[in-house]
């Protein structure tokens, strides 16, 4: 390896290198073998296959969003079908991609390796959580091909429960499913990460990624079933009137919002911090050096996880609430803007005196690291009360929350997929048209969303299929963004597919990382160690990896 | 390079009509701007900072130029230094934001009043005149404007982008937003909460009329009757002159110069007369015993459309003698017309 | 590799006064890690449980607050004997799962069945207390949806010795809010209900692996486990019982 | 994995507890505490305290509750992470209903 390359793969002689005979792929054949398997890494690639076919299926309807929207009269399709497929579009994207993306996917492949364990603490409850998660999926894509359902994923009260005709009860129902899927993968993280850790491998020793998840984990413990109960109540005010939730039977449909943004502004914080420990993970590596500030990061983390839930309000500031409380709801969302402040400060300080290579998934980091940076700063603009007021429901938190889930979380998504993909299948993915699938999506996503903030601020509102004829350049200029993010998302699809049978073998460590998984064979082993790994080295600790491989090349020659 | 001169139009016309910056034709659209133009720039500060450290590292420290990394733990003061200052400027956005946020919710009290109703799919604009408005709003320049909004059915929104003001208009109870706009010309009005199919169809325009073409439209489009004549009509026909009579030994308290004062309730607590009371009290009466008296009033829940509301909340609002009712009484008694009150239940 | 995993751990044994037991799982070092994950991950479903509620309980404290007399009225309707009998009856049903649980520490088996069959016993008792109670409701029109009649809370009975309504009569508009309190009495009474029919399946289930002798070799963990959750409905009910049966009592004031 | 004894660390470490058995007398005084209660709070339901009535009511079933975790669920016997696990349960209970509450509590104080 030459000093002066400018790249840290290192991969085996390829004339001479084979994946490892056993492996957890191969070790047992079938598919029930599949269906029926305990283990962690089986599981998160199911969860894989499945949350990239429900990205595709979401991203097919935010394709047709932007058609329709390239001209202000409503020509593509009718009303009612344009609200079914933005409804779609989000309950899709929302809870059968975000939520389980990184953390039921990476999360579960890497997160026992890291912490030094065989396995999660409950392998059959991680099943479980991925036939829940199926069994919503198809009851989610059963209300979409019986007619859909058109409330937008926020439920709305009384909307949803009295004026809608469409399929609100069996979407209702699907997201519950689901969401018990979020709940039993967050107390299997949680569990793991108290009680199955290695010898020596103590909390501080511990990955940012792990820290982060563990951060995620207890939001979906406390924050999800006070969804799953609303829902419930919204179901049950659909088709027995109960009138909770309605007011002219004496209810308050406020309630509702409270109940809901209690679970779905947490769940924002559930999607976003999977995805900041995996940027932390790739900054260290590709810049060789301990992330800026380890502590500070880790706690930023639980910080974000506790404050996530003291600032739901700031969903429902111009709703009627008291402007008292409403007060307290914008100081507090103005504190949880500081850990993330504090984590992107960090991170960029991680590049410094680092010696830093560019892979894709280092690009994909970069991507985050900008794109969060609006996103968060974006969301200052939407947590400052009067300026809420004009902007919210309008294309300004559209493009606000895309910068954040999309620009953040899809992009650490994608990135940490490219990271880890060598562990996943032990094989490279092709390197220079992943970078350019990297490059064309962080330009095809600016492209869509910048205009949003523009025509935000213009006033053009949410949800609407027509719009004033004034709007328009800036709509053409978001859905030619989107054809291209469009292609900058297709494109790891199918090379990656390439990659499984024709990509370069991997090696244990192509990165010189130092993460435990590194330290194991490319595709692990069903049992992920040969004997439990003693840990004695902090987290990010390049000198003891260069040490070890020093040593291991005397030992071999 | 040739273009169609056809093409060239049309792109012209195109590129010429597209918005790029809201109008500011209201007092708060340069408060709200102030405070917009401060936040961008922090952003902007923020993003350039954050991106000159990426690729100022990124270059300085890349591999071919440093090729071994210098492992350093963390600094307790850079971490103090972006702890506190995004948390400074942080609070200057909430302190800033808070002020903006009552300048908008906090009507004068000189504003004058119009009603909005929402309903699924339409705006409804009610001016104290009787002048009826759909998808529509009139409004002088130079005189603050209150809207008290209320819904028929599911959450709306009533947003006028060029003004910087929008409130949730919510079923069941009054919420109000006030402006006072500064340039006559024709403003959005758009629904921004999701309320149905025709969501985009819920929209609408505000015309801005200087103050005398305003004068000219409310003389030329009232309907004969104000808002308060619709209400007194109302409140003979309903029934509710045969308690509230306004005689010291009527059933019902009177009702005279009741909006604004502060009344004791049954329940011991005192409480503001304003419209939403109003409003509530005529819908769910058991809530809101007048301390003295028996709780007999039935609810007119379902009995009354939200613009009869409104007429007898104006009606009440302008009700400043008893004249009127026990003279509106006497007639109907004589006429053998009083009519009965709907579903009284015997105490 | 069942019989290799036993015999490895019959080293440690000794070591950690432990026995190791086949229903111990590969990916734990030691069968006490095993347990502690367990009693540690029944705890966190048990968090998410406490937030399942909690959107019941705040959504009954708000209302509760804007109709008081609705609330109070709708109240009395519900019987005080079937609901502290009721009481009375889970936290039998709760006292013979932890005794269940001391059974399966000292490993006797019989003791473990008839305990566990009591549990079940009770349960199904209160589960009979309240279908009666449901019944009754169904009977008054108390059921919210298009059948609620309020007319009950409007013109109360008149009580035969005093002549006076055996309750305070709720204006028409008061009345309807009864509905709300019945509206959170089912959801939250058959939610407990719901989460007692689940409790009643484990129990059977747990019930039938206890006679065949799974719990008696000092494995007791999904009797333990059970036990937390079987307490915390208790827990519940606890709550629920004063908060929907015991608002007022008193008449005349 | 037999050659690795587990890390002493978890031994002493806060998330561990030494399992202990519960004996029935210990179950028995505690069933009876519970009928008791019970009794009380109907009785307490009957007389009239004003506003102290719920408090009362609330106050035992709290007492109640707290009972059945600590004994019947043997949460005095486990270990700091047990206990802590039940204690955030129950905060972010509190921060729901508190939170929304300020909510509830000030939205008639102005005329908003």
């Amino acid at each position: 390896m030459s000093t002066t390359s400018s790249t840290i793969v290192n991969l085996p002689d390829q004339r001479t290198a084979t994946l490892p005979k056993r492996n957890y792929l191969n070790a047992e054949d079938g598919l029930l073998s599949w269906l029926l398997t305990g283990d962690h890494k089986r599981i998160a690639m199911l969860y894989l296959i499945s949350i990239t076919f429900f990205f595709f299926i979401g991203g097919i309807f935010a394709g047709l969003i932007r058609l329709e929207l390239l001209t202000p009269q409503p020509d593509l399709v009718a009303s009612d079908t344009y609200n079914k497929l933005f409804s779609m579009h989000g309950i899709i994207m929302v809870f059968l991609f975000l939520v389980p993306s990184v953390p039921a996917t990476i999360g579960n492949f890497v997160i026992p390796i890291m912490i030094g364990a065989k396995d999660l603490a409950f392998p059959k409850i991680n099943l479980l959580s991925w036939y829940l998660y199926v069994v919503g999926g198809i009851m989610t894509l059963a209300a979409l091909v019986l007619g859909g359902v058109d409330t937008g994923w926020t439920f709305t009260t009384p909307l949803s429960t009295h004026y809608l005709n469409t399929h609100v009860v069996t979407t209702g129902l699907a997201i519950f499913v689901a969401g018990f899927s979020s709940i039993f993968t967050g107390l299997n993280f949680i569990v793991t990460i108290h009680r199955m850790r290695a010898p020596g491998m103590t909390w501080f020793r511990m990955p940012l990624f792990v820290w982060s998840h563990y951060a995620a984990s207890i939001l979906m413990v406390l924050g999800t079933p006070v969804l799953a109960i609303t829902l419930v109540l919204v179901v049950l005010e659909r088709t027995i009137h109960i009138g909770v939730f309605d007011p002219s039977l004496g209810g308050d449909p406020l309630l509702f919002q409270h109940l809901f943004w209690f679970y779905s502004h947490p769940a924002v914080y559930i999607m976003i911090l999977p995805g900041m420990g995996v940027i932390s993970e790739i900054i260290s590596t590709f810049s060789r050096k301990r992330v800026f500030g380890y502590t500070a990061v880790a706690f930023s983390s639980v910080a974000i996880a506790v404050f996530g839930f003291f600032v739901w309000e700031h969903h429902m500031f111009i709703m009627g609430v008291s402007n008292y409380s409403a007060l307290v709801f914008s100081l507090l969302t103005m504190l949880v803007a500081v850990p993330s402040a504090i984590k992107v400060f960090n991170w960029a300080f991680t590049l410094q005196k680092g010696s830093i290579t560019f892979e894709t998934p280092m690009l994909y980091a970069f991507a985050f690291i900008g794109l969060f940076t609006i996103g968060g700063l974006t969301g200052v603009f939407l947590g400052s009360l009067g300026m809420d007021i004009h902007l919210t429901e309008t294309y300004f938190i559209v493009a606000h929350f895309h910068y954040v889930m999309v620009g953040g979380m899809l992009m650490a998504f994608l990135g940490g997929v490219h990271f880890w993909w060598p562990k996943m299948t032990g094989r490279m993915y092709p390197e220079s048209i992943s970078k350019l699938s990297a490059v064309t999506s962080f330009i095809g996503f600016n492209l869509t969303f910048m205009p949003q903030f523009i025509l935000g601020y213009l006033g053009m509102p949410r949800r609407y299929h027509a719009y004033p004829a004034e709007y328009q350049v800036l709509n053409v200029l978001s859905t030619a963004g989107a054809t291209v993010l469009g292609i900058g998302f297709l494109m790891p699809l199918i090379y990656l597919t390439w990659s499984l049978k024709y990509g370069a073998i991997a090696g244990n460590n192509p990165w010189q990382a130092t993460g435990l998984e590194w330290q194991i064979q490319s595709p692990p082993l069903t049992e992920n160690f040969i004997e439990t790994p003693i840990v004695d080295y902090e987290a990010y600790d390049y000198e003891w990896l260069a040490h070890k491989t020093e040593q291991e090349v005397t030992t071999v020659g | 390079m040739h273009i169609s001169p056809v093409l060239w139009q049309f792109l012209v016309k195109w590129l010429t009509n597209s918005a790029l910056f809201p109008r500011e034709a209201s007092t708060i659209a340069p408060y709200a701007d102030a405070l917009y133009f401060f936040l961008l720039l922090i952003t902007i500060a923020g993003l350039a900072l954050v991106g000159a450290l990426v690729f100022g590292f990124s270059i300085r420290y890349r591999k071919e130029r440093n090729p071994v990394a210098t492992q350093v733990e963390g600094s307790t003061l850079l971490e103090a230094t972006w702890t506190i200052i995004p948390l400074a400027l942080f609070l200057v956005c909430f302190v800033w934001g808070a002020l903006l946020y009552f300048r908008i919710y906090n009507p004068p009290t000189n504003a004058m009043n119009i009603y909005v109703v929402g309903k699924q799919w339409m705006w409804k604009a009610e001016h104290p005149g009787g002048q009826h408005e759909i998808n529509n709003l009139h409004v002088p320049t130079g005189r603050p404007i209150q809207l008290t909004m209320i819904s028929q059915d599911v959450f709306h929104s009533f947003s006028i982008p060029d003004f910087r003001v929008k409130r949730e208009v919510i079923p069941g109870r009054y919420s109000t937003v006030w402006f006072e706009a500064t340039t006559p010309g024709t403003y959005h009005i758009f629904c921004t909460q999701y309320c149905g199919t025709k969501h985009s169809g819920m929209i609408g325009e505000v015309t801005v009329l200087t103050p005398e073409d305003y004068k000219k439209w409310t003389e030329g489009s009232t309907s004969g009757m104000s808002l308060a004549q619709n209400g007194e009509r109302l409140f003979a026909s309903m029934g509710c002159n045969a308690c509230h009579t306004g005689d010291a030994a009527s059933r019902g308290p009177s009702l005279a110069g009741v909006y604004g004062s502060k009344l004791r309730l049954a329940s011991g607590s005192e409480v503001l007369v304003n419209e939403a009371y109003l409003r509530d009290a005529i819908l769910n009466p058991a809530q809101h015993i007048t301390a003295g008296y028996a709780p007999i009033m039935p609810t007119y829940q379902g009995q009354i459309s939200e613009e009869g509301l409104i007429d007898l909340v104006e009606y009440l609002k302008s009700l400043k003698t008893n004249y009127r009712v026990q003279q509106t009484l006497t007639t109907s008694e004589s006429n053998q017309a009083a009519p009965m009150t709907p579903g009284v239940v015997k105490p | 590799m069942d019989n290799t995993i036993v015999a490895t751990h019959d080293i440690h044994a000794e070591e950690h006064h432990h026995v190791s037991l086949p229903q111990h799982r590969h990916h734990f070092e030691t069968a006490e890690q095993q347990r502690e994950a367990g009693t540690f991950g029944m705890w966190l479903f048990l968090l998410t449980e406490i937030m399942f509620f909690g959107g019941l309980f705040f959504a009954y404290l708000l209302y509760r607050n804007w109709y008081n007399p609705a609330f109070v009225a709708a109240s009395n309707q519900l019987s005080i004997p079937l609901g502290t009998a009721n009481t009375a009856i889970l936290i039998t049903s709760g006292f013979f799962m932890a005794l269940g649980v001391w059974a399966a520490e000292v490993r006797k088996q019989g003791l473990l069945v008839l305990f566990l069959l009591l549990t079940t016993l009770f349960g199904f008792v209160f589960l009979g207390v309240k279908y009666v109670e449901y019944a009754e409701k169904f009977e008054k029109h108390h059921v919210p949806g298009a059948s609620f009649d309020i007319s009950e809370f409007v013109n109360p009975p008149i009580n035969q010795k005093t002549g006076k309504p055996i309750e305070e009569p709720l204006s028409p508009d008061m009345a309807r809010k009864t509905q709300v309190f019945f509206s959170l009495y089912f959801a939250m009474t058959g939610m407990h209900a719901l989460h007692m029919i689940i409790g009643i399946f484990l129990l059977g289930w747990l019930t039938w692996r206890a006679q065949r002798g799974d719990f008696s070799s000092g494995y007791v963990a999904p009797i333990e486990n059970f036990g937390l959750y079987w307490h915390f409905v208790d827990i519940v009910w606890i709550f629920l019982f004063p908060l929907l049966y015991l608002i007022n009592r008193h008449p005349g004031s | 994995m037999s050659s690795h004894p587990h890390d002493p660390a978890n031994v002493t470490n806060p998330e561990h507890a030494e399992h202990r058995i519960v004996q029935p007398g210990t179950y028995i005084a505690v069933y009876i505490a519970l009928l008791i209660f019970t009794g009380i709070t109907v009785g307490a339901a009957f007389i009239d305290l004003h506003i102290f009535n719920p408090i009362i009511a609330l106050a035992i079933a709290c007492l109640k509750g707290v009972i059945v975790i600590l004994f019947f669920m043997h949460v005095i016997f486990q270990s700091k992470l047990i206990k802590m696990t039940v204690g955030a349960g129950f905060f972010t209970f509190l921060i729901l209903v508190a939170m929304t509450l300020t909510d509830y509590m000030s939205r008639s104080w102005g005329l908003w």
